[in-house]
């Protein structure tokens, strides 16, 4: 495959790491039993689609930029890649 | 005998021969030839053995479709199975062998099974051979293994290199027949990056084997003029030799080039290199396969494809048959005697299915001699040039997600559905069965690309040709014949054990393909899936595309496995990391064992020592009484600086690291998100804003990169930076009571009393009269230790200069046996304990975990399960019987208890003799473990035939208050 | 029609004219007890047991495509029971015992083969990892011997001992291990499930359940709606996207692993041989092509294909392994669709829907599963009550703390 | 404490090999010191090197050079300053320029440093680099960072036949296999 990185064009995705879902970013804050139940389901569940996934690859042979690639489980078509700090910012991630 | 099959013409080198053996046989041939025209021209016509019933076969057709001519190319180490004569590029002195046969390839004792092949029919091994259930493995299966298989593997590493390679290009053009060498002309003078590959080592496809004329030539003859032009342009890339084997996602091809097979040997260059090509856009150019007809034994020596006929007697200039018969259901075939007749070969008869003629039988035990018609007619042939028609190749349209689709018109499927993306189709491939209209079709498809693509495209026109006449009748299956008539040629599948795989319920094609193993067979159905799906749905009624369709997996032909490797074999496997120290331990009797890419130094042996025990139990001796040395640079580095760096590093460990001092070092605790521990390690503050943390040698990538999720992905607003020095530093452990003595001298003007420098401390300093360093006062062995780093280019020179220092205490290096047994002394958790399943609970550290902050891992610690008062806990073991060297991945049983899972009360995670104890010691987690020390179990390891007595204790077995370390 | 050398020889003397087909071709009924959706491997053997072992009746397999053609039919073809930790290896010893008697059990021949399994270590902690291992088998009665270096020499002289960048220290071997033809196992299940009156539904394909008042009563088909008392999914790489129709999240991720067969070579390998320092993992069918594979791509998919890099990763593996195959050619490669669970092991339980049951997260390691997997799902479908040997094998281990995570590699399912 | 003057060894052995149609040679006189842009700090940071070095902020995928000093892009919020230390200038130096407006990282012992030049470089580059290096897409000047044979590696075009190719220390034998390799397998 090849990901179309945001700031550096066209690279074989040989040269990243996966990790998944890009849901992942979105972790439940806090800690204690409160969390726990939001927490278990951000750990283990998964929407698991079948047609556009928005995931999780790293950089690692790059830049090690975290990315945010949406791309068709079903065809591997990809239609956008966005920086995950950027995605990370939009869903009000800071600090 | 010297090629009494050789006829006029052809694109041979007619003044050079060669000699080649096959069978032990010497035989000439000449540059040009492949190995299937060099043995027809030579007549020889039996060549091999089928897989199932051991029938004689000979060569059928001249492409790598071969089913039947395989042979092992090559001796000794570099013999290669199962080579497709066909495709085999004449060399000086080449050498084949046949092969699959018992006893010699004329008399093959194996043929039996032709005369039980009743018993033999599809699916027949289902059904049978499981009584006396025994039997299976000792009799049946031995037997049925011993005749499986077509060729051998020499058992030898193989002597040759391969190498991979990576290309760019905006167009990649499969197959250098009429189509793509109009889309190369096209897409090469619009000025694309052009790469144009062909199996074939002569490009020109069917243009070498027909006798037709382009732009008034001789078609071959005009392909080797736009060849010649092609080859100036610095945009195209001519590969011949090179077969595009895969389409994958995103444009990227796999393409593999043989380098040196046409070679005699291939020097010290690589046999074959595999490409991964990158292309914005494909023109599949791949041209079709011819197919045969089933009719009663048309699977003998002398029966070929009609267009491969044609292919030896016109590029060839061989004679496959001195007396041909054509059977043909198309103008194809009768274009084939056309051609034999200009060479002056009689053609005893041309049997026209669509006129109602048809072949029933033939003759001829080791090679055709008789051919008997429809209506009691016979023929005298010692070859028959079958034509049923064209199937487009396909394959690589779907790759991906492609369907072919079923055309009437010429009875084949053609690329069809949702092709990889960018990919176009030309030519035969596309089904376009006359010359003029591929030619006109690749120049067509190359121009719309260039457009695409931003260039102007070609001014120049389409090359041009007389169109000839393509008009087929589909006839598959001679029904009238009574004998078996072959349909996979190789396997043996026939078109009764397609009837009879309908009959039991196999009708879908992948039932049908897995119960006959029609298609499965080393040409990958190139020659048999279009005529099984025709008689499958000839037995079931249907048409065709509603039988089902052929779809096809890469490779579009078969690829050394040795390519796809590269180089990566033997030592260059995987990349070789050395510490900075390697060449000095190396001077002094090192042994190295690999730490994931590291190689570290285990023990350095001395002379008189005779076992590694000696060698580490004086290492850890010395370095407890006095003072040891031990390059520590694999562990992972990691400095992190900026303003928000310890908010950050807080939110990573476990532990509270908010508030740790500059100047002082911490132990970490790093968790997975579900409680897990992951990694730990000690964290120095060198500044405010900067803090250098280290990681276990196997995490240390894995680690940065958790580091860079949390810093981009969950707290991208942090100021926080991150970058590895892990290679930057060589850093050592010096560890002993003696370890301060030697410092002091190491260390430019440094007090490193324990007030001055505790315990935990740490400082940026120089050693030896001024080179930089930091100085960690940390330990793992539990004595009064540090650690000392420099930048890794004084690596070398800093342990010699330590060593010369040290001479005088006595400063011995240790490797990581003696560190693993300071560690397990002492109670420390390594590799074998942090497994992966392994939380801060079960070794010790749950109160050490801050239940104050939000850190990675913060949520998931208090599940019921990982809360049990039965838990594991680590604890230490000491035999009862102190002879006794322990072993780890022994299972805990308490004594009388049965030996099973519901009794395993925990196991042992590692095991060290402990030369200050003089006996055997281990750590293991232990149900309930802390509250059982004193208890006796039994270490159950039957797998090592170990079963003894074992007391729980403390997992410090040394030192468990840990003065010393602080002393 | 009984099978046997005697159908043989008769039917091969009167010309093979006279068999039968293996399982009826029915249309849907309108209702049936139990429907099990997912007509692979662990379908058929569910309703092969649950008709032949616990004496139901009224059942159907829908399968949207034809039988068997998932990863039953696309794998390595390999089985073992050597697990480690108590909530699967004796799971996976019930499999092997089942696949010891499991021809002559349903009349078919699977061509099971045990021929051993080869665990190859190449370090001192690898090396207490398959003691540990291999002690844990012996609890549980599967066998299994340390074999020193020189004795893996002995056994497979071809291995790279010499030159190799991560020396064979030793292995761990259980003989048991071995491989079974992976279609026959579909075939046999399916044909003996159909003659005890199973409905074997081909080109049937699920298109939502029937949930009423959190209580599945049927499917809806693309052969019209089926009702039925339990509705037990089965579908493995499928199960994220079947499920969903229920409204369900997994703890599963759908990756693909690729398989490799190279072209007929004379028989050479024992049995099965494991690489303990790449991805690499081969065997020797009966036809002579070495079956090998390695790791998944690493990413979601429910293509069954797979890209490049792995195939190089493991084509390298096998000439680190055994450098005599490099010029044996890659026939064929293909991709199957794994279920990867968050902690690489599978689950067969209730779900919250009342008459609906899961089955899946098998991960790569399916096919030796399938007569326990078959076998498991049936008792809790007839009893409504795990088997002894399933008991952990449930959706809340994750809510209880209590994951089965052989490799330690945690809550990352492409990385088990 | 004793005065024993520690020598730098270089990674490579100042390796020097001549090819058929390519030369391989070890760069041991590079100096690299890796600089974070603090957030919102990017203007201060570009200001001061512009001040200092005459040196503009490098884009994402190109390398600028300015005077002694190259800088060459790391990731999205770092590069790599790289120098050959003389008079004036030293890692010491750089680092103490920067310290207020950039988070600095000493990098020279982190890597070993190939140039290879020479006609055959593309073409021995082809086996091992999976980048386009068309000059019209990776250009004189152009870096990046990508993987060769397993390792990852840093590759900068200096000229159209003279690269810069960096990997880690500890395993520059390897890489430095890795690369010879493909320069006796391509040569003609």
């Amino acid at each position: 495959m090849i990901i179309k990185h945001p700031l550096l064009g066209p690279r074989d995705a040989a040269e990243f790491v996966y990790l998944g879902d890009a849901n992942m970013i979105k972790r439940p804050e806090g800690f204690g039993e409160n969390v726990e139940e939001a927490m278990y389901e951000h750990v283990y569940l998964r929407e698991n689609p079948a047609g556009e996934h928005h995931e999780l690859w790293y950089h690692e042979q790059g830049d090690r930029s975290w990315l945010v690639v949406t791309r068709n489980t079903l065809t591997h078509e990809i239609s956008s890649v966005e920086l995950a700090r950027d995605v990370a910012r939009r869903k009000g991630r800071s600090k | 005998m010297s090629q009494s099959n050789r006829i006029d013409g052809g694109q041979i080198d007619r003044s050079r021969t060669l000699k080649f053996q096959f069978n032990e046989r010497w035989l000439t041939a000449h540059p040009g030839d492949t190995l299937a025209s060099a043995l027809l021209a030579n007549a020889v016509r039996l060549v091999g053995r089928s897989f199932k019933y051991h029938r004689p076969r000979g060569i059928f057709s001249a492409g790598s479709e071969e089913p039947s001519a395989l042979v092992q190319l090559r001796k000794g180490a570099a013999l290669e199975p199962n080579t497709r004569a066909t495709t085999i590029e004449m060399f000086e002195g080449l050498s084949a062998t046949s092969q699959n046969h018992r006893g010699s390839l004329e008399h093959d004792i194996l043929a039996v099974n032709d005369l039980l092949s009743p018993f033999l029919s599809a699916g027949f091994y289902y059904k049978t051979f499981m009584w006396p259930k025994a039997f299976w493995e000792k009799l049946y299966e031995p037997i049925i293994r011993s005749a499986a298989g077509l060729g051998k593997l020499s058992g030898m590493e193989d002597p040759d290199t391969y190498d991979h390679g990576y290309l760019h290009c905006d167009v990649v053009i499969i197959g250098a027949g009429p189509a793509g060498l109009a889309a190369a002309l096209a897409a090469g003078r619009a000025g694309l990056r052009v790469i144009l590959a062909d199996e074939d080592f002569r490009m020109g496809g069917r243009l070498n084997a027909e006798t037709y004329a382009v732009d008034g030539m001789d078609g071959a003859d005009w392909a080797l003029g736009v060849i010649a032009e092609l080859a100036i342009m610095n945009n195209v890339r001519l590969m011949k030799r090179t077969t595009i084997y895969g389409a994958y996602d995103h444009g990227i091809f796999g393409a593999l080039e043989r380098m040196t097979d046409h070679l005699p040997d291939s020097g010290d260059k690589p046999r074959q290199v595999l490409w991964r090509i990158y292309s914005k856009r494909a023109i599949l150019a791949a041209g079709a396969t011819e197919r045969s007809m089933a009719f009663g034994n048309n699977d003998r020596p002398g029966i070929m494809l009609a267009g491969s006929v044609r292919t030896y007697v016109n590029r060839f200039g061989v004679a496959p048959g001195r007396k041909i018969a054509v059977f043909t259901n198309n103008d194809d075939g009768l274009k084939t005697a056309e051609d034999l007749r200009a060479k002056g070969i009689d053609v005893t008869r041309i049997i026209d299915a669509r006129e109602g003629d048809v072949v029933v039988n033939t003759n001829g035990r080791k090679g055709l001699n008789t051919i008997f018609l429809n209506r009691g007619r016979h023929v005298e042939a010692d070859c028959l040039a079958v034509s049923g028609g064209w199937s487009p190749n396909v394959h690589l349209s779907s790759h991906h997600r492609g369907r072919p689709e079923w055309r009437d018109d010429i009875a084949a499927f053609v690329p069809g559905g949702e092709l990889p993306p960018g990919m176009v189709v030309a030519g035969a491939a596309a089904g376009t069965m006359t010359l003029a209209a591929t030619l006109a079709e690749g120049h067509e498809v190359a121009t719309r690309v260039a457009t695409d693509l931003g260039k102007s495209g070609s001014l120049a026109t389409a090359p041009r040709a007389s169109d000839e006449i393509f008009a087929t009748a589909p006839i598959w299956h001679v029904k009238e014949s009574k004998h078996r008539a072959w349909v996979d040629l190789q396997n043996d599948v026939t078109t009764k054990d397609i009837t009879q795989s309908y009959r039991e319920g196999f009708r879908s094609v992948e039932h049908l393909k897995r119960y006959t193993t029609l298609g499965m067979a080393t040409e990958q159905g190139k020659t048999s899936n279009m005529l099984g799906l025709a008689v499958m749905a000839d037995a079931s009624g249907k048409t065709i595309p509603e039988t089902g369709t052929t779809i096809f997996r890469p490779p579009y032909s078969p690829v050394a496995i040795g390519a796809f490797a590269g180089r990566a074999r033997g030592k260059n496997f995987r990349p070789t990391r050395r510490t900075p120290s390697h060449n000095w331990a190396n001077e002094n009797g090192a042994s190295f064992v690999e730490a994931g890419m590291w190689k570290r130094a285990e023990w350095y042996a001395r002379p008189g020592e005779k076992s590694w025990r000696d060698s580490v139990d004086r290492e850890v001796k010395a370095t407890r009484n006095g003072v040891g040395i031990c390059d520590v640079t694999t562990l992972g580095k990691i400095d992190i600086q900026g303003h928000d760096a310890a908010e950050f590093i807080n939110k990573i460990y476990a532990n509270a690291f908010l508030k740790l001092p500059t100047g002082k070092v911490r132990y970490g605790l790093m968790l997975r998100e579900d409680g897990t521990v992951y990694d730990d390690g000690t964290t120095a503050r060198l500044s405010e804003t900067h803090f250098v943390m280290t990681t276990t040698t196997a995490n240390a990538v894995l680690v940065l990169r958790n580091l860079e999720f949390a810093r981009q992905c969950l707290w991208p607003d942090l100021d926080v930076h991150l970058i590895s020095t892990t290679d930057a530093w060589a850093q050592f452990s010096v560890a002993g009571p003696k370890s301060r003595a030697l410092m002091q001298k190491v260390v430019d003007d440094l007090d490193l009393s324990n007030e001055a420098f505790p315990f935990m401390a740490c400082t940026t300093c120089t050693v030896f009269g001024g080179t930089p360093a930091r100085l960690f006062r940390i330990s793992f062995s539990g004595e009064l230790a540090y650690e000392i780093a420099v930048p890794a280019r004084y690596g070398d020179a800093m342990i010699r200069a330590m060593m010369a220092a040290g001479e005088e205490l006595d400063l011995t290096p240790y490797g990581t046996e003696a560190l693993g047994v300071m560690r397990i002394e002492k109670g420390h958790v390594a590799g074998n304990e942090l497994n992966g399943q392994t939380d801060a609970r079960m070794i010790g550290l749950g109160n050490m975990v801050s239940r104050k902050k939000d850190f990675i891992g913060a949520a998931l610690l208090d599940r019921p399960e990982q809360v049990r008062e039965d838990g594991l806990q680590l604890v230490g073991l000491r035999p009862i019987d102190q002879d006794v060297i322990l072993t780890a991945g022994a299972h805990f049983f308490v004594e009388g208890d049965p030996e099973d899972m519901a009794h395993d009360q925990g196991w042992m995670t590692s095991v060290a003799y402990s030369p200050e104890l003089g006996h055997s010691i281990g750590l293991g987690f232990l149900k309930r473990g802390r509250d059982r020390h004193g208890e006796r179990l039994r270490a159950f390891s039957p797998i090592r035939g170990q079963d003894v007595m074992v007391e729980v204790c403390s997992p410090h077995h040394i030192d468990p208050e840990g003065d010393r370390q602080r002393g | 029609m009984r099978y046997n050398a005697l159908s043989i020889l008769k039917q091969g003397l009167t010309g093979n004219k006279g068999w039968a087909p293996a399982w009826r071709e029915p249309d849907p009924k309108p209702e049936y007890d139990i429907i099990i959706v997912g007509g692979g491997g662990h379908g058929l053997a569910t309703a092969y047991y649950l008709s032949n072992k616990f004496g139901m009746k009224n059942i159907a397999v829908v399968e949207k495509g034809w039988i068997g053609s998932g990863n039953v039919g696309r794998n390595t073809t390999l089985i073992r029971s050597n697990y480690l930790l108590e909530g699967n290896q004796p799971f996976y010893e019930l499999s092997m015992q089942l696949w010891e008697g499991l021809e002559q059990d349903f009349n078919y021949n699977a061509m099971v083969s045990q021929r051993g399994i080869l665990n190859l270590y190449h370090s001192d902690s690898q090396r207490d990892a398959f003691a540990r291992r291999g002690n844990a088998m012996h609890l549980t009665g599967s066998g299994g011997v340390m074999l020193s270096e020189a004795e893996i020499r002995e056994k497979c002289p071809y291995l790279d001992f010499d030159n190799a960048r991560f020396p064979i220290k030793g292995a761990l071997w259980q003989q048991r291990g071995g491989t079974v033809r992976h279609d026959a196992v579909a075939w046999g299940f399916a044909r003996g499930a159909d003659m005890k009156g199973v409905d074997i539904l081909q080109n049937c394909e699920v298109t939502g359940f029937q949930i009423d008042n959190g209580v599945c009563k049927g499917v809806e088909t693309s052969r019209g709606t089926i009702r039925a008392k339990k509705v037990a999914v089965c579908v493995a790489g499928s199960s994220g996207r079947v499920m969903s129709m229920a409204g369900m999240r997994l703890p599963i991720e759908s990756h693909v692993l690729q398989a490799f067969v190279s072209e007929g070579l004379k028989p050479t390998l024992p049995g099965v041989i494991t690489f303990g320092a790449g991805h690499f993992y081969v065997s020797q069918s009966d036809k002579g092509g070495l079956v090998f594979g390695g790791d998944i791509d690493g990413y979601n998919t429910y293509a069954q294909r797979g890209n490049l890099p792995v195939v190089e990763d493991v084509c390298e593996g096998g000439m680190a392994l055994m450098p005599m195959i490099g010029r044996a050619r890659l026939l064929r490669m293909w991709g199957g669709l794994m279920d990867m669970s968050m902690d690489g092991s599978p689950f067969i339980d209730r779900t919250h829907i009342g008459g609906l049951y899961f089955n899946g997260g098998w991960c790569y390691g399916g096919f030796k599963a399938t007569p326990a997997s078959g076998f498991c799902y049936a008792h809790l479908l007839a009893k409504d009550a795990p088997h002894p040997v399933a008991t952990q094998l449930r959706l809340d281990r994750f809510r209880r703390g209590a994951p089965i995570d052989e490799k330690g590699a945690g809550p990352q399912p492409n990385l088990h | 404490m004793a005065d024993i003057p520690l020598t730098a060894a270089p990674a490579l052995g100042d390796v020097n090999l001549t090819f058929a149609s390519c030369v391989l040679t070890e760069r041991t006189d590079i100096a690299l010191i890796s600089v974070a842009t603090p957030h919102a700090g990017y203007e201060a940071l570009a200001a001061k090197i512009k001040d200092v070095w005459g040196l503009s902020m490098p884009g994402a995928s190109a390398s600028l050079n300015a005077g002694a000093m190259r800088a060459i892009p790391l990731a999205a919020d770092q590069m790599m300053l790289a120098f050959t230390p003389d008079g004036g200038l030293s890692e010491t130096s750089v680092q103490a320029e920067l310290t207020d407006v950039a988070y600095t990282t000493m990098q020279t012992d982190a890597w070993a440093i190939i140039e290879l030049s020479g006609a055959g470089a593309t073409a021995a580059l082809e086996r091992i680099c999976p980048l386009d290096l068309d000059p019209q897409t990776f250009p004189n000047g152009a870096a990046a960072r990508t993987m060769m044979e397993h390792l990852g590696a840093l590759i900068i075009r200096l000229e159209a036949d003279r690269f810069l190719l960096m990997s880690a220390r500890s395993s520059a034998q390897s890489f430095l296999h890795a690369v010879e390799t493909s320069c006796r397998w391509t040569a003609p």
